[in-house]
Formats: C-alpha cells, structure tokens, sequence
C-alpha cells in the first residue's frame, strides 16, 4: 500500500510517502494506525492523539472504522487549515 | 464550475473578466480573496507556507464546489487556491460565484470558503518569532462549517 | 472609506488592488459586482437608464458606507455606483469590504448591497419590448434592508 | 424654493426642477404636495398615490409631516431602485 504523512504527522513520522505492506489480520484505519504506532516514537508521537488525527483512503475523506486494503493510498495529518 | 490549485499568484479582476466574458445572466458576482496577514491570534507572523495533497486537493476542491451547485441557484463559479510560501499581503484563495440573484451569489461564496477551511488538505505553517509553527484548527471555522449541515 | 458616482465604467481588479496596496492587515476581502441582466421578472429586456439625484446619491452612499463601519468590523471599504445607459452584461455596481475576519466583510458587503437597493437615490428604466418601463421596488429588497434594522 | 422631481415623478409632472414659492400656510412636506397636485393634471397624476411617494428634504429623506420652508430643496421621485 501507500502511505502519506502531512505536516506535523509527516514531521512526526520524518516520513512523506512510503510503500508499505498492510500487515496481516489488518482491516481497518484504526487498526493501520496501532501498527504504525509500534514502527518507533516518531510514529507513535504523531499517532499518540487520534483526535488530532484525520485520515483519507483513496484520496476521499475516512474515518476510523472505515476498511483498508493493500491496494489502497492511505494518507495521515492535522486537521486541515486552508482557505 | 472551474477549480485551480497553484503555487502562482492569480489575478482577481482578471478571473472575473474570464468567468463572465459573454454572459448577460449574471446580476450578481460575489468574489472572495483570502489573504495573508502580518498578525494571527494577537501574534506577530511572517511569511505562511501552505503544505497540500496533490491529487485529493483537486478532487476535494471539485467536490465542494459540486456541493455549492446543488444546494444554491448559481450559473458561474470558480475556486482558485494557492500553495507554497507567501508573505504577508499576498493572495492565498479566490472564491467567485455568479448567480442571477445576488442573495444565492454570497450564501454560496460563504458556503464555499467555510468549507474550503475545514475540508480541503492544506495545512498552513506560519513563520513566528520563535520559528515556523503549524497553524491550529480554529474553534470558529469548525462551527462556520458546521453551519451548513 | 470611498465612495464614487460616475458614468463610466469601472475596473473591479484594478480597484480592488488600490484598496489593498501596502495593507498587511486584511485576511478577507468580499467584493460584489452587480451587472445588467437580460432579463428582468421574466421578460426581456435590452439596456438599463439609470436616473439618480446629484448631490443627494453622493451623501446617501457616504451615509451607507459610514453605517457599515459603524456596524461591521471592517478595515477598508468602497463603492462604486454607475448612472446613464448601460447594456445587458455591462457593470452597475461596485462593492468592496475588507477585514481582518471574512464573516465581518461578507456581512458588511450584503448589508451595503442590500441598503444601496432601497435607500440610494437611483431609479432604473429597463427597455423592454413594448417600450422604456421603470423598474417597480421589489418587496424582496424590501424585505432585505428590514433584516438589518 | 428649489423643487426636484426624478423618475415617474418627473415624466408626469413634465418637470424636472423648478423654482417655486412655497405657498402661504404651507408649512410641512403633505401640504407642499397637496398645492403641487392643484398645478394641473399631470401634477395630481404624480401625486395620486402618496404610498409610491418618496420626499428628500435638503438631499435628506423626508417624511410627509417633516416641516418645509421657502430656502429647502424638495425632491420628489418613486421607491429607489439602485444597486
């Protein structure tokens, strides 16, 4: 899968975009996010509030339950600050 | 029914010009240019740079105008975002909309900016005295937003 | 903090440039243009003759825009109001609001627009098929300045 | 006194502005149209319906009881339309 980091989630990470393999038993956002916690610190200090944390799947706006797959582009960050 | 993102400035009266060459059934165009200040939240900032998602930043864009066609009666639009680093003064966002009723014109422009804060993938870091600081979500863009639903 | 009566047309990129030259200070900045239409109460109709009282329009307009700044949090305004013949598609009206915070400009524009319809001294003559016909006040803009009072 | 008459108001009265005493006894902006109605058939035409009657006073909006001297200028015309 993809995966993209965003502003401080991607400062956090010091990761902007990777190939990743889903891992097994793996089906949902939330459960995408736990096991990127457990990468190292970085990943677990930009994960450590999920309320700061917004997610998109294939480019569309996605909440914790939503499924993920291998095939999928996953991308994290803040709440988002245009306009 | 137009959207752009681009590190480039743009042209306002320019914009206008092209979005109503030929059309006599407009009565009223509301146009919408953010800007960057020299303050944010009683402090002082320098230049703002806007961090984005390429990709989903169009589809978002695209979607929310799509939003602003079906809930207001207007027959012209364009949502024109910037990227990259600005300083102070300079152009971040246009936003126009053109109806034949003015009151449909500024719901909709209205409609399209508060969402354009809260629903599109830019994020802004600001330069302050004490380095670049990402700019929090606002308690008040939230509930502008909100107001629509 | 201007206001203009004229004849000729006006550029709305051009003075929405002037406004803001060197001002750091403004975060949104809300211009409405109204323009000629084609039509009017559903019938067709061809150029617009607008009739107003020299003199009078120039302070009315002052009176408006001093009453938005009264009201609204706004950092720098203009308005702009044509008189003579125009054609469908040409500009009438020209108004800017600027602020720190886009909710005050997009209020203080509606409430310019809206007051400009009913208390300025301008009277429309449309022509239509069966001759020059003066535009009625319409309850709506009526009804558009009595929600700000 | 200088009397002003724009719009509908102008094309009945056949004037546009004028110069004009104001006549004895004649103290308030209802009695000044009332004399104007009597200058013949055109004028009692623009003033039949006193609601479609808007009156400045000085280049200020007027109400039909708002006093009136012989140094004013009056200006009469239809609901505004501008904008």
């Amino acid at each position: 899968m993809k995966l993209l980091y965003f502003a401080w989630v991607r400062e956090r990470t010091g990761v902007h975009e990777e190939t990743w393999s889903l891992p097994e038993g793996v089906t949902t956002v939330r459960g995408l996010i736990g096991a990127l916690s457990g990468r190292g610190p970085g990943f677990a200090h930009a994960f450590a509030d999920l309320k700061q944390i917004r997610t998109a799947v294939n480019q569309e706006t996605a909440k914790l339950d939503d499924p993920v797959s291998d095939a999928d582009e996953v991308a994290f960050f803040p709440p988002m600050t245009g306009g | 029914m137009t959207v752009r993102v681009q590190r480039d400035d743009f042209d306002p009266g320019a914009e206008l010009d092209a979005l109503l060459a030929g059309r006599k059934d407009i009565g009223g165009v509301v146009s919408f240019v953010g800007l960057v200040r020299d303050f944010s939240d009683a402090r002082n900032v320098g230049a703002l740079t806007l961090e984005h998602y390429p990709g989903m930043t169009e589809k978002a864009l695209a979607a929310i105008e799509a939003e602003a066609l079906s809930r207001f009666d207007i027959q012209a639009s364009l949502i024109v975002h910037r990227h990259g680093r600005m300083e102070p003064g300079e152009r971040i966002v246009l936003v126009i909309t053109a109806s034949a009723h003015r009151g449909e014109a500024f719901r909709a422009s209205e409609f399209l900016i508060d969402w354009l804060k809260t629903r599109a993938p830019f994020w802004k870091s600001e330069d302050t005295p004490d380095g670049p600081q990402w700019v929090e979500a606002r308690a008040v863009d939230d509930a502008a937003t909100e107001r629509w639903s």
